[in-house]
């Protein structure tokens, strides 16, 4: 298994062949792609549910207002 | 947000039903506008809707038109599906909304040559005797950016005359008429009350019109 | 009741007749995106260069692209008033299909805005030094590409009739559609200056020209329903 | 008061079907990932024409692939939405033409970077595949500003499905044209190098895994925003209510 690395250093990992910057940048943005359509709807659904929770709570607290004062 | 009490006009005939509407209901985003509504539309009849602000009053009769097709139920155009027969229903009614269908750039002539051609056959004689009836004597071949806001909305009503549709749905006709104007549309609406069509209008006036039943919307 | 019922044939003459009319009352529409086209294809020579051979070299595709962008100004007023004044709730409700009233409309409309822009084109092209055997081909280029862009543009009117403000959406999205035109409109005059036949590519206009005709008046017809709710 | 009457049943069915699926399909998308990564960055071996840039190609191959399901999946979601009007279908939609825009977006840019070494120019209007990737990303930005211009949520769902599918037919005839266009266009072209020319096997299981891993993601991520979406749009509803209150 350990045969089949292509490097001995890591120089040689960076450098890519004389590539680096093409291969490293291809990389790259294909991580940020990921990265980021995975982050921005998992922080949008903790954003949804905060919201949500607030809302009901405020909700809550008028309809308690609302009760007591027609009592 | 309240949502619309079904209210039913009681009328005795239901052999001539022309519309029937089942069951409405209508959401816009997140308010419930109307639910549960039913009412019939009988030949002979003039059905005034009431509502306040916001109640979905032109909703629900741009609903009936089939301008808009977001809501649930049934509505049954002499008891069948109006897509069924959409030509016999479209030939058969008459929408005049908020915005009254007018070109400011075209005389009043010119209007109703093209509004009332894309229903039935007309003749400029008509047409002329039309404009005369509702006090567009004098205005036929003045641009309608010329014309008033009222006179605009006459030359939409005399549409009314010309069209041998048995189904008029009007949103708020009355708005930029004048008394004289109100009367003469009380009087166009009775006619075609009288001759077994049936009128389903908009307004907060009150209407002396003896064959009206009131719908109220919340 | 039962009056004289139109034919659907009479509805199309009668709209027909409408927009004509329309169109020639209210002249600054059709004149302004005509001289914007004209005023753009006399910027190119000055921009790039006044030498008859590189002239020669973009002719072709000048004239096309200041034709799309020409088309693309005139569109807007398509159904703009229509929708504003409640004519177009009108038409909607008219018992005869729609297909055929929105054709009429989009015909009327090459009539007044795309007509003349190929009528002017040999001119232009002689301004911009196209050869003279090339003029047929252009003028029978636009004669078949320019009805594909009202008809395909007319879908994208008609979804944004309803925006208050527009800005250039509809630009970005009609743009993008009229790739194909632009290659074949372009490809064809090319190959006449390569002393080629373009009747291949005239015929795939043909072809994509009577698809338009018989689809995107469905489409428009749905688009207007969607924005008229 | 806010009783929200209309049919629940289908997105929350989603919903809760999607909560089962997620943690099996993001398993599935990091090992996928993991494998089709390592490999092609450490274990595969140089390509004998295009040295290590073929390892651009397995990330490039894979998500221009992806790129191109974007449209059709579109068109499909146009038809239910006009013909059987399901809410879901637009929410998958709406997010599906952003997600598309990203995807076509990240082609163009790998796409330009083994350019850049293979044809020694970061962009090249004679490769047809560059330009048409180009006009669909057009495309998709004009169907998620048509969105964003739109206020009726109703209104903005059927227009954009409408325009999704002439934009689907579009990119189909755009893709021959420019084709067409590009075959009369191939006199001087530099192109020497296919991304398609041949490589060997192991170069082409690996593509096949990331092509794998990547679809994985497209549905993770486009399945997390459609839930979202859910929960925005029916967030009057009980059971949003109750799912909120049990977290």
């Amino acid at each position: 298994m350990l045969d089949a690395i292509q490097f001995s250093t890591w120089a040689e990992f960076i450098d890519m062949g004389g590539y680096g910057f093409n291969v490293w940048s291809v990389y790259a943005l294909f991580a940020i792609l990921v990265a980021v359509n995975l982050i921005i709807p998992w922080r949008k659904k903790q954003k949804i549910v905060r919201q949500l929770k607030r809302r009901m709570a405020l909700d809550a607290e008028i309809y308690s207002e609302d009760s007591s004062n027609s009592d | 947000m309240s949502s619309a009490a079904p209210t039913t006009s009681s009328n005795s005939d239901t052999d001539n039903i022309m519309l029937a509407a089942r069951e409405l209901f209508c959401a816009r985003d997140d308010r419930v506008l109307f639910q549960n509504l039913n009412f019939d539309l009988a030949q002979g009849q003039v059905l005034q809707v009431q509502g306040s602000n916001g109640s979905g009053k032109t909703t629900l009769m741009r609903i009936l038109c089939g301008l808009n097709d977001s809501y649930e139920g049934s509505i049954k155009w002499f008891g069948q599906e109006i897509e069924d027969q959409a030509a016999s229903f479209f030939s058969s009614l008459l929408y005049i909304g908020h915005r009254v269908g007018v070109s400011k750039v075209l005389t009043p002539v010119e209007n109703l040559r093209w509004s009332c051609s894309l229903k039935q056959a007309v003749s400029d004689e008509q047409i002329m005797v039309a404009l005369r009836e509702v006090g567009l004597r004098g205005f036929e071949e003045s641009p309608c950016y010329t014309l008033s806001a009222g006179q605009q909305q006459r030359v939409s009503l005399a549409r009314l005359i010309i069209s041998p549709a048995s189904l008029w749905v009007l949103d708020e006709p009355f708005t930029t008429l004048d008394t004289k104007g109100v009367a003469m549309l009380e009087k166009i609406m009775q006619r075609q009350a009288q001759a077994g069509g049936a009128v389903m209008v908009t307004t907060h006036h009150s209407l002396s019109i003896p064959q009206l039943t009131i719908l109220s919307l919340g | 009741m039962a009056e004289k019922q139109t034919t659907t044939s009479a509805a199309f003459i009668a709209t027909l007749k409408r927009d004509l009319l329309i169109a020639f009352k209210k002249k600054n529409d059709i004149v302004n995106p005509f001289m914007f086209f004209i005023i753009v294809v006399s910027l190119f020579p000055i921009g790039i260069s006044p030498e008859s051979d590189r002239l020669t070299e973009i002719a072709a595709g000048v004239i096309w692209i200041s034709v799309l962008l020409a088309s693309m100004l005139s569109m807007d007023n398509l159904y703009r008033s229509d929708y504003e004044d409640g004519s177009l709730e009108q038409l909607l409700l008219s018992p005869h299909p729609l297909f055929f009233l929105v054709l009429a409309k989009n015909i009327s409309h090459w009539l007044v805005s795309g007509l003349p822009v190929v009528l002017v084109s040999p001119i232009l092209a002689y301004m911009l030094a196209l050869p003279t055997e090339a003029y047929g081909t252009l003028v029978l280029s636009l004669l078949l590409g320019t009805p594909i862009m009202s008809l395909v543009g007319s879908i994208a009117v008609a979804l944004t009739v309803g925006l208050g403000s527009r800005g250039l959406i509809l630009a970005v999205i009609t743009l993008p559609m009229s790739v194909p035109v632009l290659i074949f409109g372009t490809l064809a005059v090319q190959s006449t200056l390569n002393s080629q036949s373009p009747v291949g590519y005239l015929s795939l206009m043909l072809v994509m020209l009577s698809v338009s005709v018989s689809l995107a008046p469905l489409a428009s017809a749905a688009a207007l329903k969607i924005s008229v709710n | 008061m806010w009783v929200w009457f209309s049919k629940l049943g289908s997105p929350k069915w989603f919903y809760e079907l999607s909560g089962k699926w997620l943690p099996w399909l993001i398993a599935a998308m990091v090992i996928f990932m993991t494998i089709g990564l390592v490999w092609g960055l450490v274990f595969l071996p140089p390509d004998y024409q295009q040295g290590f840039t073929s390892r651009i190609l397995i990330v490039h191959v894979a998500v221009a692939g992806t790129s191109l399901a974007f449209f059709p999946l579109m068109l499909v979601a146009g038809i239910i939405t006009l013909v059987w009007r399901m809410k879901l279908a637009d929410m998958v939609a709406k997010h599906a033409a952003i997600l598309g825009a990203w995807f076509s977006f990240i082609t163009l840019a790998t796409g330009s970077l083994w350019g850049s070494v293979m044809w020694g120019t970061w962009w090249e209007w004679t490769d047809s595949r560059l330009v048409s990737m180009l006009f669909q990303l057009f495309l998709l930005l004009g169907v998620i500003s048509l969105r964003s211009a739109l206020e009726d949520s109703e209104t903005a769902a059927k227009a954009c499905a409408l325009l999704s599918i002439v934009g689907c037919i579009n990119v189909v005839i755009i893709k021959y044209s420019v084709e067409w266009w590009n075959t009369l266009h191939q006199v001087a072209s530099p192109v020497s190098l296919d991304p398609s020319s041949p490589n060997g096997p192991q170069f082409w299981i690996a593509t096949l895994i990331m092509i794998v891993a990547v679809y994985l993601f497209l549905s993770v991520s486009l399945i997390l925003s459609t839930r979202n979406e859910i929960l925005e749009r029916e967030r009057r509803s009980q059971w949003v209510q109750d799912l909120v209150l049990k977290n």
